[in-house]
């Protein structure tokens, strides 16, 4: 099935950012509200696509889009072609779907800031670039997303970039992303040597035939771009700063859609992975690891966007997980990727929506008691908290537990192992977030001077009670009768695996609800009563540990930046000293051996003689030699 | 007589007269040198064209006398004039021209 | 008369006509010399539509005898690769000129001056790439040293005439051990089949693999001075760092390019044996280049010397390209040459103009540039991004094929020279950070903005990177047949995939 | 034994007897004629006589190959390019010579006594230059042309005595004049005793003075070797010499900074064209068959001359002596067409000469015009910023040094290039490596040079740029145009000497 309409997904918010950046400030007036319809429209054609996509049998449910032959080189040939399938439609309702609603609240949000048409071009530019990244039918072509989004990120949180610490921010991010994006050229590398082919449907029809080593090179090489992309261990340090952005933008780009196209090139990359045991596991362990890793930092920060921010990452580290398990979790990952992407969004614009109230305050240590202030928030806010920590029935409930169990039944002691991580994760998020709302919504007040906290207007709440909804409704309806798990089966799943079960269910959802208790307990414990208006400052070494991000920024720094720059400082004096240096010694030994030969040159006849003389005789001993 | 012998007389001849250029100061002694240089020449080229039986050689002899003088005219004129300027024949006072 | 030569002679006469205008109107003059570029570029432009991109081997031949008894002949012709190079010169002068309005000002020599010397490189530079006849070749070569230099030396800033003469040296002696090369090769043709220069000719001779390696070097070492490769590479920051933008732009952009030109040109397509047995060195020293310059422009505190690195760099993908000897990367190198052609010409035009507002060329002087003067801090901006070869925009298609056509035949060093990538995010995002955003910078808060013209000089170089980013087929038309040459030429024949291919 | 009168063929020796007869005159005239008068009778008549024998040359040109005076002179093909040649350059010597006041009034004076003012004062000028050039231009002329070693020597002899006293003609700097004339006198003549004592031997080696009959006897003859070796060896010395090759060069620098500056343009260029021009007859017509024993030594020259003129050269703070460096270093390019014993080898060689003398006489006539109150000024350091205050000859100057360093479109480049392109054809590979190798080091000076014309601004204002007359920009002019065009268009010209190149055995 072909679609001539794809391309419009694409095309018209990349017309419209052009526009608005071109146009510049003769578009303030118009342009936020330009923006939003454009990317409104999106989201129709988007629906459009869906509902169409429904109604055709499953067996042709895909449609693609040529466009032209972009890169044709020899035997290598890339079009400009689009896919939309069973996966990517998910992902284009929920950019559209969830950019929308970001597009609205940013308009009230962003009213103050001269800028805001910039921030608008710069919203639609990601849509555009997201939704390439999920239609393009190639891996070059999700590259170009792949990076669109990474520039769009860039943009975004450098957003207020004169601020030196957020265009470090921005910078930051876009560095880590390209330490990543070195995994996906490789791998493009990988196919393309391998396969002769880079797009989707190419690389599936040969995987058959290659070597088992190539395979898991280039799953790995994919893992470290979803690293990178995705904020996953190692390569995770950037999220945090990236808060630096507006909040609609960690809303969007940082914690529903970006972020999270990690999982979507591991899922897209199922044939890949299916066939590379060995990148599997190192998948799943990157997630583990992450996920862990993000809850841990969570349960220490005191600035909201940065909790939420560690929290994402956690989220993210389930999905890549679940995506390690390979058709047993392709869907669940995807599931939690959705459901996350409500939730957090949510909290995420709720966080946006206190800030707006309490003069951009971010530190929750001069937050609390702020429901009775702000009703609308605190309650979107809550329902996406009882969301994420996997409170029944709402939607992460679903979603996490899925991928829990999914991790027991990974069987045998790795199972136990990554299922356990999974658990422990789920009483840290519980933890955490109930500390975050505690902190935030709950206790003593300890405002700042002149903080008057006060609900946020329409245009704000609207997009966080829509998001709400979906907090509470979606995991319920996306798991009734498997319907992701069909939905998704043609795409990642064409063999329909049977799936063992290593615990019964309803045993994994009693551990998970149970869970759950464990971490409000704890957090209700702790952070019950009335709180000081500054962290405290004599804690243990894990909690400073942890206050430092587990020391993240320090390895990086002490692992990469410092070895580089001093690796930098050398190599520029080496060019000055020693390469230069060699030049200018040609030169000056040149002029060296001038004055030296130059010394010959007397001026006195009797030494011009001797040389005449001298080179006479060596002249008619060398003649003699050589004939003799 | 071996005519070889006087192959080697001219060639010391000359040696004594390369060597005296290299080592002595007044111009005219300098250049006396240098006569003895030819003359060694001359003495050579009239012992080849004894060896050789032909007159080449002693043609060639008187060729180098004429020239000879013409280069003792030439030379001495210079020689002259620059002691002229400078009250001295010592070549190595004539070294203002160097590196 | 062949387009050619029309099109290498007009440069000339306009640069006889401007010299006759007087001194004193510079504006006439700037204007003369606009009008005679954007008319060659027209040329250009036209010569590419008529173009037959079907076709392998020569197009617009011509050929006239010039010295018979040294087989030397007037003889131009273009393929696919010297078309696209040609192009390029031909479109950046008019950019130039129009670009750097006023850099011609204050400098040693007059302002007339400035521009015919311009007029008279723009010659120089078509006449190298279509020259087909190796002696004219070398002609071109050598001669375009002399208005360079003048250019660096009598219109730069700093130590330009220390630059200047650096410059020349190392080229003199490349050029001399090219000359040697040439000579060897001149007498091999005459033992063989006649003496000839004629490229074509001189690429059937039969010669032994001791001799082939020599002159392979003479050769190579001239060109890898002039494109330059890590460690021959020293003159170009200098040079870089004392020109001005303008004529940075032609010696970064068209300049060097005669050097990865004459790689393929001479190196490969003459000495095909020899560029095998050197090729693992070559690349050693290509991802050397890669990486070496990356770390030194960032580690670069003036932002015209780190352009300079970054194209050491970027020199380094090409030369990678050219000797992996497969049809992607060679395709990718040439593509390569012209789009690192317009992005370095925007990214030095753009730090031009920065320059010239502040007075500084320290990066450290900038910063806020963002809101103080948005167009060109977004003209800058998109220059880098074309530099660290961003998706989308054109240096990533030709990075890409040099990298994946590399990847297939010798991996490791694709993957090492795929690590210059995140460096290349690194000397970009740097000096964008420094000069462009932050707080604004002391005594920066008035600078103008771009202006009309200034504008109508960036414009076109932006617009051909994005949209040779999303649509680089016309390009790879015109390249492809041409580097299918060179690869045969060069005995090679693409890898096959490993899963399906012939084998 | 009767006594035959010699037969002399005067038609052929014509151009020479011209000069000759010139020369006498000149001398008479010099006697004779009134004070007022001489120099422009002299001018006349030097003028005169190069023109008539010029045309002499070109009526001989196409015929037969001759000789001459009971075969002691050989009329060929490059004879008669190279005796060209001499004329043609010795015309721009004679304007340069004519053109300005840079000989001594009274050469025997005492420097700085009254004597010499009063004839300054007087303008009583003496004008023996002329004659003597003449003498020089007619030893140049008989020096390629001689075809025994009688003549030869005579010939050598009859173009350096004018020239030793030509050398200390100098008006200004007197001492030094004097001391360069001191020095090339007896470095000269001890190396015409070189030259000599190599001529007996090589007489007593073949038996015979005829470069015909040492031909005969090196290609298979019942010789002596040693005696061969012996007077190969001294009489290379002596033409070594002549041509200012390594280590026999070490006169060059400072009598080219000490003569006068016309006169460093006549022995520049001429008398390298007379040297060359010889040797590569006795190498090519007599020695050819013994290049076993000579190649290695005159590589090895070739090459020391090579390094030394171009290194040295970088340290030079006096533009007349970088020059005469720079000709030091072009001996060695030439050296390797002496080498290259080929046909090709001759052809590049007179391509070269040609092309060299034209360019240095112009050079050396741009350095006349550099001037300030007290004469030439030689000091590289004062030619700063020249090119502000007389651009074209700034120009000019510097397109004579990139021909010098060999750059394409430029005489110089098609010299290089055919002279090495004939050194490799003969296999001798390391000299053209050599060759490149120090033309990048050359052009390291003369680029310096051009820098400083054009790029350094002048500290004092006392130097001046004298417009010149009309005889030497003349002699400017037309040696940047031939300098240009035998860079662009050098086919006519190269066919032109293939017509010549080929030496009669």
């Amino acid at each position: 099935m072909t679609s001539e309409n794809l391309v419009y997904l694409i095309a018209l918010p990349l017309f419209s950012s052009a526009l608005l950046m071109l146009l510049g400030r003769k578009a303030d007036k118009w342009g936020h509200i330009f923006a939003t319809l454009i990317s409104a429209s999106t989201f129709v054609i988007g629906a459009m696509e869906f509902f169409a996509m429904i109604d055709r049998p499953e067996a042709s449910r895909a449609v693609t889009q040529k466009l032209f032959t972009w890169i044709s080189v020899g035997t290598f040939n890339v079009d400009a072609g689009l896919l939309l399938d069973q996966l990517s439609i998910a992902f284009v309702l929920l950019i559209t779907g969830v950019g929308t609603l970001i597009h609205v609240y940013s308009i009230a949000y962003m009213s103050h800031d001269k800028d805001r048409r910039r921030f608008f071009a710069y919203l639609n530019f990601f849509i555009a670039a997201m939704l390439l990244l999920v239609l393009g039918d190639s891996y070059l072509n999700l590259y170009v997303g792949w990076e669109g989004v990474g520039l769009a990120s860039y943009l975004l949180i450098g957003f207020w970039n004169q601020k030196p610490e957020y265009a470090t921010a921005a910078k930051k991010a876009f560095v880590a992303n390209r330490v990543g994006d070195f995994g996906l050229s490789v791998a493009v590398m990988i196919a393309f040597a391998n396969f002769g082919a880079v797009s989707f449907i190419g690389i599936e029809e040969k995987v058959g035939g290659a070597s088992e080593t190539a395979l898991t090179a280039m799953g790995l090489m994919l893992l470290l771009a979803a690293v990178g992309k995705s904020a996953q261990f190692p390569l995770q340090a950037w999220l945090g700063d990236a808060m630096a952005g507006p909040t609609p933008v960690s809303a969007l780009i940082h914690a529903a859609t970006m972020v999270t196209a990690g999982v979507y090139l591991i899922t897209r990359s199922n044939f890949i992975f299916d066939n590379a045991p060995t990148a599997q596991l190192a998948v799943v362990i990157v997630g583990t690891i992450t996920l862990l890793f993000g809850a841990i930092i969570g349960m220490a920060k005191d600035d909201i966007k940065k909790a939420l921010a560690a929290s994402t990452m956690s989220q993210i580290g389930y999905m890549i997980m679940a995506s390690g398990f390979g058709p047993a979790g392709y869907a669940f990952a995807i599931m939690h990727l959705l459901t996350h992407g409500f939730f957090k969004a949510g909290m995420f614009l709720g966080a946006g929506s206190v800030m707006h109230g309490m003069n951009d305050e971010v530190n929750m240590r001069r937050y609390g008691g702020l429901a009775k202030f702000m009703p609308i928030t605190s309650i979107t806010f809550g329902l996406g908290y009882l969301a994420i920590i996997g409170v029944p029935p709402f939607a992460g409930f679903y979603s996490k537990d899925k991928i829990i169990e999914t991790a027991f039944n990974a069987g045998g002691l790795q199972g136990v192992l990554f299922g356990s991580a999974a658990l422990l994760g789920a009483v840290i998020t519980a933890f955490y977030m109930t500390r975050l709302m505690l902190m935030t919504f709950f206790g003593n007040k300890r405002w700042a001077q002149g903080s008057e906290p006060h609900e946020s207007p329409f245009l704000m709440w609207a997009p966080m009670a829509v998001l709400a909804v979906g907090s509470v409704a979606s995991g319920y309806l996306l798991y009734s009768g498997k319907a992701i798990v069909k939905w998704l089966a043609p795409v990642v799943d064409k063999n329909q695996h049977e799936h063992t079960e290593f615990l019964p269910p309803i045993v994994v959802t009693t551990l998970a609800v149970v869970a759950v208790i464990i971490g409000v307990s704890i957090a209700f414990i702790k952070y019950r009563g009335d709180l000081s208006e500054s962290a405290p400052s004599e804690v243990s070494i894990f909690t400073r540990v942890i206050r430092r991000d587990l020391l993240q920024d320090d390895a990086n720094e002490f692992l990469f930046m410092r070895p580089g720059q001093k690796l930098t400082q050398l190599l520029v004096k080496t060019d000055e000293s020693v390469i230069d240096g060699a030049v200018r010694a040609v030169g000056s030994s040149a002029l060296g051996s001038a004055r030296g030969m130059r010394k010959l040159q007397t001026g006195y006849v009797r030494n011009y003689a001797l040389l005449i003389l001298i080179g006479a005789l060596v002249a008619l001993l060398a003649a003699l030699a050589v004939t003799i | 007589m071996n005519p070889t012998n006087y192959l080697y007389l001219s060639a010391i001849l000359f040696s004594i007269g390369a060597v005296g250029v290299i080592v002595r100061k007044n111009a005219i002694v300098v250049f006396m040198c240098i006569e003895l240089m030819l003359n060694a020449a001359n003495l050579a080229f009239v012992t080849f064209a004894k060896i050789n039986g032909n007159l080449e050689g002693q043609v060639m002899a008187f060729f180098t006398m004429v020239v000879a003088a013409c280069e003792v005219v030439v030379g001495l004129a210079i020689i002259v004039t620059i002691f002229r300027s400078r009250r001295s024949a010592s070549v190595d006072d004539a070294s203002l021209l160097s590196r | 008369m062949n387009l050619l030569t029309s099109m290498g002679l007009l440069p000339l006469i306009g640069a006889g006509l401007i010299a006759l205008l007087p001194v004193s109107n510079a504006k006439l003059i700037k204007q003369g010399a606009l009008l005679v570029s954007v008319l060659v570029a027209a040329l250009g432009i036209t010569m590419t539509i008529g173009f037959d991109r079907g076709v392998t081997g020569f197009q617009y031949v011509e050929r006239y005898s010039w010295i018979p008894s040294l087989g030397i002949s007037y003889q131009l012709g273009i393929d696919g690769i010297s078309l696209i190079l040609i192009l390029l010169s031909v479109l950046l002068v008019p950019i130039v000129i129009l670009a750097g309005w006023n850099e011609s000002e204050g400098g040693r020599f007059s302002v007339k001056t400035f521009y015919v010397l311009i007029l008279v490189l723009e010659t120089m530079m078509i006449g190298v790439f279509a020259a087909t006849d190796l002696f004219l070749f070398y002609v071109f070569f050598e001669a375009m040293l002399v208005p360079v230099y003048f250019l660096i030396g009598g219109y730069g800033s700093g130590a330009r005439q220390a630059a200047a003469v650096k410059f020349l040296l190392y080229s003199l002696f490349g050029g001399l051990l090219m000359l040697a090369s040439i000579i060897g090769i001149f007498v091999i043709s005459g033992n063989q089949i006649g003496r000839t220069f004629d490229i074509t000719a001189l690429s059937t001779l039969e010669i032994d693999t001791t001799t082939q390696n020599f002159l392979f070097l003479g050769f190579f070492i001239a060109f890898a001075i002039k494109a330059p490769l890590w460690p021959l590479h020293t003159w170009l920051p200098d040079a870089a760092k004392s020109a001005t933008p303008g004529t940075s732009v032609l010696l970064l952009g068209v300049l060097d390019k005669v050097g990865t030109f004459g790689m393929i040109r001479y190196c490969v397509e003459l000495f095909p044996e020899a560029s095998r047995t050197f090729t693992p060195l070559i690349i050693t020293l290509a991802v050397i280049s890669i990486l070496y310059g990356a770390f030194l422009a960032i580690g670069q505190k003036d932002i015209k010397s780190l352009i300079a690195f970054t194209s050491i760099s970027h020199f380094g993908f090409i030369t990678l390209g050219i000797f992996a000897m497969t049809t992607q990367s060679n395709s990718g190198a040439t593509l390569y040459m012209f789009n690192h052609g317009i992005s370095t010409a925007a990214l030095f035009l753009t730090a031009g103009w920065m320059i010239s507002r502040r007075g500084s060329s320290t990066i450290a002087d900038f910063g806020g540039l963002q809101r103080v003067t948005p167009i060109l801090a977004w003209s800058f901006f998109i220059a880098g991004l074309s530099s660290l070869a961003l998706p989308g925009l054109s240096s990533f298609v030709s990075e890409f094929l040099v990298l994946v056509g590399t990847y297939t035949r010798y991996p490791v060093a694709a993957v090492i020279a795929t690590f210059g990538i995140i460096l290349a995010a690194l000397y970009i995002l740097i000096p964008v950070q420094k000069a462009l955003h932050g707080p604004t910078t002391a005594g920066n808060e008035n600078l103008p903005d771009l202006n009309k013209r200034e504008i109508a000089a960036i414009a076109p170089v932006i617009a051909l990177i994005i949209a040779l980013g999303f649509y680089p087929k016309p390009a790879l038309e015109i390249i492809n047949p041409a580097a299918q040459v060179t690869i045969t030429k060069a005995g090679y024949s693409d890898p096959q995939p490993l899963v399906g291919g012939d084998k | 034994m009767g006594f035959q009168s010699p037969a002399l063929e005067y038609g052929a020796l014509a151009p020479m007897l011209i000069i000759f007869g010139a020369a006498i005159i000149g001398v008479i005239v010099e006697a004779f004629a009134a004070a007022r008068l001489r120099a422009p009778i002299q001018l006349a008549i030097s003028l005169g006589a190069v023109v008539l024998s010029l045309s002499q040359v070109w009526r001989l040109r196409g015929s037969a190959t001759t000789t001459a005076a009971v075969n002691s002179v050989v009329i060929d093909g490059p004879v008669l390019f190279m005796q060209g040649t001499i004329l043609i350059l010795s015309l721009f010597a004679f304007f340069l010579i004519a053109d300005i006041d840079a000989f001594a009034a009274q050469a025997s004076a005492v420097p700085g006594s009254n004597e010499e003012a009063k004839a300054l004062q007087s303008g009583k000028i003496q004008t023996e230059v002329y004659p003597l050039t003449l003498f020089a231009v007619g030893g140049m002329m008989l020096f390629p042309a001689a075809n025994d070693l009688i003549t030869l020597f005579v010939a050598l002899e009859v173009l350096s005595l004018p020239l030793y006293l030509m050398a200390g003609l100098s008006r200004r700097r007197r001492l030094l004049s004097q001391e360069a004339a001191l020095k090339y006198f007896l470095l000269g003549a001890y190396s015409s005793a070189f030259f000599l004592f190599g001529a007996a031997f090589l007489y007593g080696f073949a038996g015979d003075v005829s470069l015909a009959g040492i031909r005969s006897a090196v290609s298979g003859g019942p010789g002596n070797d040693v005696f061969l070796i012996i007077g190969m060896v001294s009489l290379s010395v002596g033409l070594l010499f002549k041509v200012g090759a390594a280590p026999f060069h070490a006169w060059t620098p400072d009598v080219y900074q000490g003569a006068p500056t016309p006169i460093t343009a006549f022995m520049a260029a001429a008398t390298k064209v007379a040297a060359f021009g010889a040797m590569l007859r006795i190498f090519y017509v007599s020695l050819g068959g013994a290049v076993y024993s000579w190649k290695p030594i005159f590589t090895a020259v070739a090459i020391l001359t090579m390094v030394v003129g171009s290194v040295i050269a970088i340290a030079q703070r006096d533009i007349k002596r970088m020059l005469a460096y720079s000709s030091i270093a072009h001996a060695g390019f030439l050296l390797t067409g002496v080498i290259a014993l080929n046909q090709e080898g001759l052809k590049a060689s007179l391509f070269y000469l040609a092309s060299y003398g034209i360019a240095t006489i112009g050079a050396f006539a741009i350095v006349t015009l550099v001037r300030d109150s007290s004469g030439e000024v030689g000091d590289l350091n004062r030619w700063v910023g020249l090119a502000k205050r007389s651009p074209a000859m700034a120009l000019i100057f510097s397109l004579f040094l990139l021909s010098f360093a060999g750059i394409p479109l430029t005489a110089g480049f098609i010299g290089k290039f055919t002279i090495f392109t004939a050194a490799y054809e003969s296999g001798n590979i390391a000299v053209v490596v050599a060759g490149v190798l120090s033309s990048a080091v050359a052009a390291f000076f003369y680029i310096r040079v051009i820098v400083m014309i054009f790029f350094t601004d002048p500290e004092e204002d006392t130097v001046t740029v004298t417009i010149p007359s009309l005889y030497t920009n003349l002699t400017i002019w037309i040696a940047a145009i031939a300098t240009l065009a035998l860079g662009i268009f050098p086919a006519p010209f190269l066919d032109f000497i293939a017509t010549f190149a080929t030496f009669t055995r």
